[in-house]
């Protein structure tokens, strides 16, 4: 017969689903206000959100660290928090950009913004846990919202997009789970501290090894697809190119990173146990993921899309530091990912600064390098501020992302994998080919004759937020140490 | 019994799926994926998951496959779709791979011995009330996401599918950029 | 007596079914069937490994991607009805302006 | 002024900054003056240096990420001192004879950021903050060649990037692994060059960083056969290019092993004395027959910079004071006489538009002040005795043959060699005939010209007869150098191959 | 005593640098008095030192240190001894009157000021060369000559390039790039000693140097004297490095008469004189040496023969005069070359002006076949080159006479009877062919009025400047007793053994006997008018002489055209085909790699939904193998 449960408030411990809560909140008051009048402007929407995500970013740095809660459901450790915050930090910077001076359909949903809430709040459930039915919903959650604001775009670009993301985000959904059963089945659950342990305690019984790395390897697909590992990429350029640029950028940092967290979850705590296969997988997929990125990235001919296979070849780079095992390679990815937010958030709001709305310089693509030729003659400012993120993301110091290169190269030495830190410095090397090639066009190239005023979508926030990165982009040497530690010290502390 | 019904029940939900994945009818892929729902269904009766098994006819057969009906008309797709589908041997190469690679880590022993349980099943209790036991404490957060995933979902659905999306205003120039209003460029 | 082998064996069979069908259809209606298929696969494998050990965690997981699946239909066809408005076309070789 | 150095760096960088306020009207002055100071700031760096102690001088240090011990640490020795010194004359130099080129704002406003990452780099003693300025430096050069050279620019700008910026890449690696060791024995993390100096390496462990140290100099260098991007870059090149290029930045390869490869490998170097030794020869002759075989004059000086190079890498693999600090006085004195022959080939392209051999001859009699200095830098360059060039590059080949007799004489076919290319640059143009009716008309130097070229002569002279302000410094930072590097050396053979000089032995 | 050597030795400095000063601007007849004044004051205070060296001592200053690193320690010091003092003075002298008529020689000349200022220099560098204190400071003169040469012998820059057929000299420019790059190949040579010596004796200081010679083992030194004289041989155009000399006569006649003849190229003379008591060690060295110079004694000699271009046949018997001085020096008779060296520059230099006297009354005319009877217009010319080629020839009681004659003596002494016979034989040659050109261009018929020239004497005071070299190349010869004296106070005394005393009457005898021989065959030929037979001019030897030993040719055939056409390969083949065709290819296929992979994103949703499909597989083909491997 059944017990009753007794449940105490106390050990729910409900404040590690404050931050959730917030958010959430924040998206009904959205469709509340929608439903009480209409026709607001969206600007009002921009900073509700803002400010929504701001109360959100308070509550998550108020959490305790390491606590878990609701029947050991959430788990708010230090790498969930570091990448709430920066999950939080992101949407801040990257919702402003919806307060451009020319009118985009998304930006005329109220719902837009509580979609943006949502999936916010997906991919904070999807970090703050290790419990995979967790991990899965708020990843489901936060990508059909995905789907939607990048379909909501509503160029034909954007449908395509959508489509596209969205069947194989389906596919991968299914490798996802088929995964997550391999795991079950051979633990009994579904609770990755749980299953490490029945993992290591299982690890020597033979023919064990196959369903281990075969879960692992279902899993990896799916991880692999939303951190667009090569070969499961191959949305990604498609999507950012269709997407509008504030959500290509948005998608090129958020997902990624709360994957990532995801990935630290259950991959390294295969490459932990010490299973070769899973960490010559990751190795084997970070080295071909950033290499074939950066040849395909340069031949393009757009800036966008260039930028999406970049940001390819940089979620390898990171990747790589997933199979090294050390408290100094998780805490790189927390770093570069942190750095490189500032960076692409800079490189794709010049993108949206530049869109007009007809393509005016090519049949296809918005940002053309032609679009960009002699930039320096028409708008200097401008040309000297997309060649600082260009130069960042090449990893040219002192710029920002350099220094996380400089530490995810230095924890794969110092793991030892040097060939794999060499393979890592060549591929810098390439890909610093096509981000030049933006700044010839830029700098070296005439302006074309009878080119108009390139800033169409220009307005103040915009201009802000550019600002805001050209300084951390710039300045990031000086704010290297307290981040430094902090990251360190949130991860050490995960027990990672 | 049990196995003849579990036999029974494989052959039945895989040949119906087959012909979901090779038929040229949309109707027919239609109906004999419903089919499967329901023999599927079927299958977690016979292993006990009574509440899964209802679901699974609810959610699946009445509410999956009477929005795929409604798209289906809406579509226009009634009879048989013209597809240039891929090479069959790519296909049955790489479904025939993927077909051995599953098989090869779900046939592991291992899976399934050994286990010791999360979450017993109680004795005694029958199946929707077990699950809503560990639904509802466990579970209740996933359980109120999964419904910030279905108001998504929702809201998602009416955007997409409403009216406003027809003009797009990331198309119709305002202000200075006059010309060309509103043209769709595909 | 039908061991879990078969049962998983079954989903693995299933799930191949389903990469068969994603893989080769053009038309994306049909497509999402075949993604549902494999989500399918999937309640069957947590179903029966559920059933086998004992544990209601599977059956958790299973119910979860139901609810999934029942979503992931609604944005699919919101989605499929967008285009097909736009475009009158379900065929996703109609749809492959974004290449290279 | 104990920060000098930061000074020194900050200066022009702020310059720089507050030049894109200026109009552009003025900007000549403006950038005239800032580099003016800055020299002469150098000039009193060098008065306040303390000549009799051989270590780093006007430290400064200050921790930016002192968890993973990357420090704004700064200091010179007599070995780096007379570089910055250099890099700013030379700086101050070029902007005094650019001519009227489009955008002069814009190419003031590089130079002077190019100026903060030159001085950067060799004032630098962490390891990280040197690579911030060694990368930092390609930006400006970039664009000063992507934009203001010739036919070939983009393909000679990108070139020059993308060579160098992987070379320098591998080097990196190699210093992060530099810095694992360190914390490896230390515990700490540190970039910190006298830290790394006092970390004794496995001889198998210096080996490999070797050659990854070794990578990133000699395609600085550049070494053969890693050289190719120069003769783009310098063809290219507008003539301020060239003269900052082959003056300054090509010296930062050779500073680089000077200042890491010998003291923190010692072993290694010695072990690969052989490989590198073939190599600077193969510079020496082979670049100097390519030098001859050009028909463009800018091309010539090009090649020639490669072929000088090589005499300074066998100088610094000399692994005595004498070659060491021969290859350091080579370094400014190639800066010199390089930067000066890059100058005065810009003078007759500024006029004629053309740097083709074939379209000049006759030179001497229609321009007579200009031959006269392009023979004075031609003697200085073929190494003639009482000009600059000579002091090093024979101290360069005599400290090598303490090493390699052999080798040291095939090397000292630069000097034969260097004099047929350059004496049949001058003949071709500047003796003979007058050909062209258009070179009979061509004004000789003007004022602006002759501000620059003439103290470069000066110079010339001067340190050809009397190097000893310059050189003794150095030579006391250089003996310390081996001193430093005989004790650390482990294996019997670098033990034997490092030659510390008799004078620091009897002080011991 | 110091002020002495520093006026000595920067006078011509100042001389040059003032009249560079007026460098660039027309004639200026300041720039030129000034110079040869300046030249006087040195010549003077040279002329003091060597008093003061004859009867006080050698004098020693150090102005400062020049080069110092590491144990290096090179400072500019100066030592006038015995050798130097001799060197100076002849130097200075015969500069002191190449300076004076230069400024006859140059007048009409554009570059006047200009010229003056070279030459000034290079007697500064010469004098450093005689007076420095160590091997580097030695260098510093030795190329400071080979500049100041260059910049001479190429000083009517203006000219074209010719064929060789035109000019066997090509050129000015020419010849002086020539002169230069031979030199530097001999120099590398020179360097290498220099080497070898620092790092065995850890200093470059001549008497630090000789005093360990004893120390140092056989081997070294002779390598040390062998690479020391390679630098010789360059700079005194020793086969195989002679080509440059003959080619040099492009330059002003004053600049041969100063630099070819007289100072520059006995420099190798001097440093194997300076380093005797290196060479007295190692015998087998000094016996190369000698066979090397006796062997261009008679190689040059014979080129002479057929010569009809003035100034080259001077040059030739130029080179043959070094012949000798080498072979002397060789065989240990140091002060017997030295003796030599200043005797050949008296005589040699003045046999140059004269020549020049020539030139300049022939409007630059230089074949000798289209001169004669010169003397009924330029009597004093006549005379000066008349005393100078008996000089030359070794005619009693002329100067050469004495320095030659104890040359032959020397080598008879030494049992060395080849090296006497060539050096004999060679006596005679030079008779021959010094009194050839003087028959051809002073006596015989008046050729060059079918040439429409109308020679004439040149300006007194230019006469009176040759003087005192006419003086001294009759009267040098009587003072060798003095000299002996002098200079044996630094260099070992060179004493014939009794045998050879004993045989002295006869081989003066013979040697007198083979000179005026060759004068007598050069009257009977020459002394009425210019036969030319077509079939001698055809044979193959007089082609084989009048081309030099096509050596010059080879040297182009075999040096420098392939090394042309190789460096033109490096440049094509190898730089741009290999070299950098290798990078370009890696930037390359790295960019039809992108090519290449961007068609999997083929745009269409069906394939990518396959790559997912085949990812999975191949992530299990990949995880098979790591197992498989373990």
């Amino acid at each position: 017969m059944l017990q009753p449960i007794s449940v105490s408030l106390a050990k729910l411990n409900l404040i590690t689903l404050s931050p959730m809560l917030v958010v959430v909140g924040g998206a009904l008051l959205i469709l509340l206000i929608d439903l009480l009048k209409k026709d607001l402007d969206k600007s009002l929407y921009v900073m509700l959100s803002v400010l929504v995500l701001f109360v959100d970013f308070g509550a998550t740095l108020s959490l305790g660290i390491n606590e878990r809660g609701f029947f050991d459901v959430m788990l708010e450790d230090g790498i969930s928090i570091l990448a709430q915050l920066t999950i939080l930090i992101a949407s801040m910077l990257f919702i402003p950009l919806a307060l451009t001076s020319k009118r985009f359909h998304e930006y005329s949903y109220p719902e837009f913004f509580a979609l943006f809430l949502f999936m916010i709040a997906g991919f904070q459930f999807m970090v703050a846990t290790d419990n995979l039915i967790m991990i899965f919903i708020g990843l489901e959650t936060a990508s059909l919202a995905l789907y939607t604001l990048i379909a909501m775009h509503n160029t034909p670009g954007s449908h395509e997009a959508a489509i596209k993301y969205f069947t194989m985000g389906a596919m991968a959904a299914g490798f996802f789970v088929m995964g997550a059963a391999v795991v079950y089945g051979l633990t009994g659950s579904v609770e990755l501290y749980d299953v490490a342990k029945v993992f290591e305690a299982r690890m020597a019984e033979p023919g064990f090894a196959i369903p281990l790395i075969g879960g692992a390897l279902l899993l990896m697909v799916a991880i692999g697809f939303k951190v667009s590992l090569i070969p499961f990429h191959l949305w990604t350029p498609d999507v950012y190119e269709g997407a509008s640029a504030p959500m290509a950028g948005y998608m090129s940092i958020v997902p990624k990173i709360t994957m990532m967290v995801v990935a630290m979850r259950v991959l390294a705590m295969y490459v932990d146990m010490g299973v070769e296969a899973v960490r010559w997988m990751i190795i084997i997929l970070a080295v071909v993921t950033m290499t074939l990125s950066n040849m395909m990235a340069i031949v393009q001919e757009d800036v966008k899309r260039m930028l999406a296979y970049s940001s390819i070849s940089h979620a390898g780079f990171v990747m790589a530091a997933l199979a090294l095992d050390t408290t100094k390679a998780y805490s790189s990815i927390f770093l570069y990912y942190g750095l490189f937010l500032f960076t692409n958030l800079g490189a794709f709001t010049m993108l949206w600064i530049t869109r007009h709305k007809q393509k005016r310089y090519h049949h296809r693509f918005h940002h053309p390098y032609e679009k960009f030729s002699g930039l320096i003659h028409t708008s200097p400012m401008g040309a000297v501020i997309m060649a600082i993120f260009m130069l960042s993301l090449t990893g040219v110091p002192p710029f920002s992302l350099f220094w996380g290169k400089l530490y995810v190269i230095s924890a794969t030495v110092d793991a030892g994998y040097i060939w794999l830190a060499i393979v890592m410095a060549l591929n810098s090397a390439i890909a610093a080919y096509y981000y030049l090639k933006l700044i010839v066009y830029m700098f070296l190239k005439p302006p074309v004759p009878g080119v108009e005023a390139i800033a169409a979508n220009a307005s103040r926030p915009l201009m802000v937020i550019v600002g805001i990165s050209v300084a951390v982009t710039v300045f990031s040497v000086f704010v290297m140490q307290p981040l430094l530690s902090y990251i360190n010290y949130m991860v050490s502390v995960s027990g990672y | 019994m049990e196995t003849f019904a579990f036999y029974l029940f494989s052959i039945l939900i895989a040949g119906l799926f087959l012909v979901t994945v090779l038929s040229r009818n949309v109707l027919y892929a239609m109906t004999s994926l419903a089919a499967g729902m329901v023999l599927i269904s079927g299958l977690f009766f016979i292993l006990g998951a009574d509440f899964l098994g209802v679901v699974q006819l609810i959610v699946y057969v009445g509410a999956v496959m009477a929005l795929y009906a409604f798209g289906m008309m809406f579509f226009d797709a009634t009879g048989v779709v013209k597809e240039r589908n891929t090479p069959a041997l790519l296909v049955f190469l790489l479904g025939g791979l993927s077909a051995v690679m599953l098989v090869v880590i779900f046939a592991a022993p291992a899976i399934g011995s050994h286990v010791t349980p999360s979450f017993r099943t109680p004795q005694g209790v029958d199946n929707p009330h077990a699950v809503g036991l560990v639904l509802f404490t466990k579970y209740l957060v996933p359980f109120e996401v999964a419904a910030v995933m279905l108001l998504v979902a929702m809201i998602a659905g009416i955007i997409l599918a409403g009216k406003k999306m027809d003009t797009s205003l990331s198309k119709i120039s305002d202000g200075e950029e006059s010309q060309a209003a509103g043209k769709e460029e595909r | 007596m039908i061991g879990l082998s078969h049962y998983l064996i079954l989903a693995a069979i299933l799930f191949a079914i389903g990469i068969v069908g994603v893989i080769r259809r053009k038309n994306l209606l049909m497509l999402f069937f075949a993604t549902e298929i494999m989500l399918n696969a999937a309640n069957i494998a947590f179903a029966a490994i559920s059933s086998y050990t004992g544990d209601l965690g599977g059956q958790m997981f299973a119910f979860f991607i139901i609810a999934v699946a029942a979503s992931e239909v609604a944005v699919g066809l919101g989605l499929l009805i967008l285009i097909y408005r736009k475009y009158g076309t379900l065929d996703l070789d109609n749809f492959t302006m974004l290449k290279g | 002024m104990e920060n000098i150095l930061s000074v020194l760096i900050f200066f022009p960088l702020v310059a720089a900054l507050l030049g894109f306020l200026v109009k552009p009207q003025s900007i000549r002055a403006y950038g005239i003056t800032v580099a003016a100071i800055e020299f002469v700031l150098t000039l009193w760096l060098w008065m306040s240096f303390d000549a009799s102690d051989g270590g780093f001088q006007f430290i400064e240090f200050f921790p930016l990420v002192s968890s993973f011990g990357i420090n704004y640490y700064l200091g010179v020795d007599g070995i780096s001192l007379f570089i910055v010194v250099m890099t700013a004359l030379m700086t101050l130099l070029g902007i005094v004879t650019l001519g009227e080129v489009k955008k002069l704002k814009n190419m003031i406003i590089s130079l002077l950021f190019l100026e903060v990452a030159m001085v950067g780099v060799f004032v630098s003693l962490d390891a990280i903050v040197f690579y911030l300025f060694w990368e930092f430096s390609l930006v400006p050069m970039l664009y000063i060649i992507g934009y203001w050279g010739g036919e070939k620019r983009l393909y000679a700008a990108i070139k020059f990037f993308l060579y160098t910026f992987a070379g320098s890449l591998i080097m990196l690696v190699g210093m992060l692994y530099v810095a694992y060791v360190y914390h490896e024995v230390t515990g700490n993390w540190s970039f910190s060059l006298t830290d790394w100096y006092a970390l004794v390496l496995p001889i198998s462990v210096q080996k490999w960083l070797f050659w990854a140290f070794f990578l990133g100099f000699a395609i600085k260098v550049p070494m053969f056969p890693f050289h190719t991007w120069l003769p783009y870059a310098h063809g290219q090149a507008p003539t301020i290019g060239s003269v900052i290029l082959a003056a300054v930045l090509l010296k930062m390869g050779t500073y680089g092993f000077v200042r890491f490869s010998l003291p923190m490998f010692p072993d290694a170097s010695v072990a690969y004395i052989l490989p590198v030794g073939v190599i600077a020869i193969i510079m020496i002759i082979y670049t100097a027959m390519v030098a001859y075989a050009q028909k463009d004059m800018k091309q010539v000086v090009a090649y020639s910079s490669i072929s000088h190079m090589g005499v300074i890498v066998l100088g610094t693999f000399a692994m005595n004071p004498e070659g060491i600090a021969g290859s350091v006085f080579l370094m400014l004195s190639h800066g010199i006489v390089s930067g000066a022959l890059f100058l005065l080939v810009g003078v007759i392209y500024d006029r004629r538009h053309t740097k083709l051999m074939s379209e000049f001859g006759g030179l001497a009699a229609v321009m007579p002040k200009y031959a006269l200095i392009f023979g004075i830098m031609l003697m200085a360059s073929v190494g003639l005795p009482l000009t600059i060039g000579f002091v090093g590059e024979y101290l360069s080949l005599a400290g090598f043959f303490k090493v390699s007799p052999v080798m040291t004489a095939l090397g000292g076919f630069s000097v034969i060699l260097g004099a047929v290319y350059m004496l049949s640059l001058y003949k071709k143009s500047f003796f003979g005939p007058v050909t062209k009716e258009e070179n009979k008309v061509l004004p000789d130097l003007n004022g602006r010209e002759l501000a620059a070229l003439v103290p470069l002569a000066a110079i010339v002279v001067w340190l050809g007869v009397y190097p000893k302000p310059v050189l003794g410094p150095i030579d006391t930072s250089v003996k310390a150098l081996v001193q430093f590097m005989d004790t650390k050396a482990q294996t019997p053979e670098a033990k034997r191959v490092i030659h510390v000089s008799k004078s620091t032995k009897e002080a011991k | 005593m110091e002020g002495l050597v520093y006026t000595a030795l920067f006078a011509p400095l100042a001389g040059s640098l003032f009249a560079a000063l007026f460098g660039m601007r027309p004639k200026t007849l300041l720039t030129g008095v000034v110079t040869s004044l300046l030249l006087l004051v040195s010549f003077i205070a040279s002329t003091a030192l060597l008093w003061h060296v004859m009867h006080v001592g050698p004098v020693h200053v150090k102005l400062m240190d020049w080069i110092v690193a590491g144990d290096m320690s090179i400072p500019f010091g100066f030592n006038v001894d015995q050798v130097t003092a001799v060197m100076m003075t002849v130097v200075t002298l015969v500069s002191t009157v190449v300076h004076i008529y230069s400024n006859g020689y140059m007048e009409h000349d554009k570059g006047f000021n200009r010229f003056f200022s070279y030459l000034s220099a290079f007697v500064f560098s010469m004098l450093v060369l005689v007076m420095s204190d160590n091997f580097l400071g030695l260098f510093i003169g030795w190329e400071g000559v080979g500049v100041c040469s260059w910049l001479l012998i190429g000083f009517w820059y203006h000219k074209p390039d010719v064929t060789r057929d035109e000019n066997p000299s090509i050129s000015p420019s020419w010849a002086a790039n020539e002169a230069f790059i031979m030199n530097r190949i001999a120099d590398l040579g020179m360097l290498i000693g220099i080497f070898l010596i620092y790092w065995n004796v850890g200093s470059l200081q001549y008497d630090a140097v000789f005093a360990a010679v004893p120390h140092l083992s056989h081997a070294l030194l002779v390598a040390i004297g062998v690479f020391l004289f390679i630098g010789a041989m360059g700079k005194s155009a020793q086969f195989p490095l002679h080509t440059w000399l003959a080619d040099a006569m492009e330059g002003p006649t004053p600049v041969s008469a100063l630099i070819h003849a007289a100072t520059m190229v006995t420099a190798g003379v001097y440093l194997v004189i300076r380093a005797h008591p290196l060479y007295s060690a190692v015998p087998g060295v000094g016996y190369f040496v000698a066979v090397v110079g006796t062997f261009v004694a008679i190689f040059a000699a014979s080129m002479a023969l057929v010569n009809r271009d003035l100034k080259r046949i001077i040059a030739y018997s130029t080179l043959s005069q070094l012949g000798y001085m080498f072979a002397a020096a060789g065989l240990g008779a140091y002060w017997v070359a030295l003796f030599h060296l200043a005797a050949h520059a008296f005589f040699k230099a003045l046999l140059f002006l004269g020549a020049g006297n020539v030139m300049h009354a022939m409007h630059d005319e230089l074949d000798i076949f289209k001169m004669g009877g010169l003397k009924k217009v330029m009597k004093w010319t006549y005379i000066y080159m008349g005393v100078a080629s008996l000089a030359l020839a070794g005619i009693w009681p002329f100067a050469g006479f004495y320095s030659k004659d104890t040359i032959l003596e020397v080598a008879f002494n030494e049992h060395t009877y080849g090296i006497w016979f060539v050096l004999w034989l060679t006596a005679g040659l030079t008779a021959f062919y010094s009194f050839r050109l003087v028959f051809l261009a002073f006596w015989s018929d008046e050729r060059y009025k079918c040439y429409g020239f109308h020679p004439h004497e040149v300006q007194r005071y230019v006469l009176w400047a040759m003087f005192p070299l006419g003086l001294l190349a009759v009267i040098f010869g009587w003072y060798k007793e003095e000299f002996v004296d002098f200079v044996t106070g630094l260099l070992p005394a060179y004493e014939v053994s009794e045998h050879t005393h004993h045989m002295l009457p006869i081989l003066v005898t013979v040697t007198l006997a083979i000179a005026i021989g060759g004068i007598v065959v050069a009257y009977v030929m020459y002394h009425k008018r210019l036969k030319r037979s077509e079939k001698v001019e055809a044979s193959l030897p007089y082609r084989i002489l009048y081309n030099q030993y096509y050596i010059p040719i080879l040297y182009e055939k075999v040096f420098a055209k392939p090394y042309a056409e190789l460096s033109d390969i490096a440049w094509k083949e190898i730089d741009l085909q290999v070299v950098d065709a290798t990078v370009d290819g890696i930037a390359k296929v790295v960019e039809e790699s992108g090519d290449a992979t961007r068609r999997m994103q083929s745009g269409n949703l069906s394939d990518y939904l396959k790559w997912m499909a085949g990812g999975a597989i191949a992530l299990a083909i990949l995880a098979v193998i790591v197992v498989a491997n373990g």
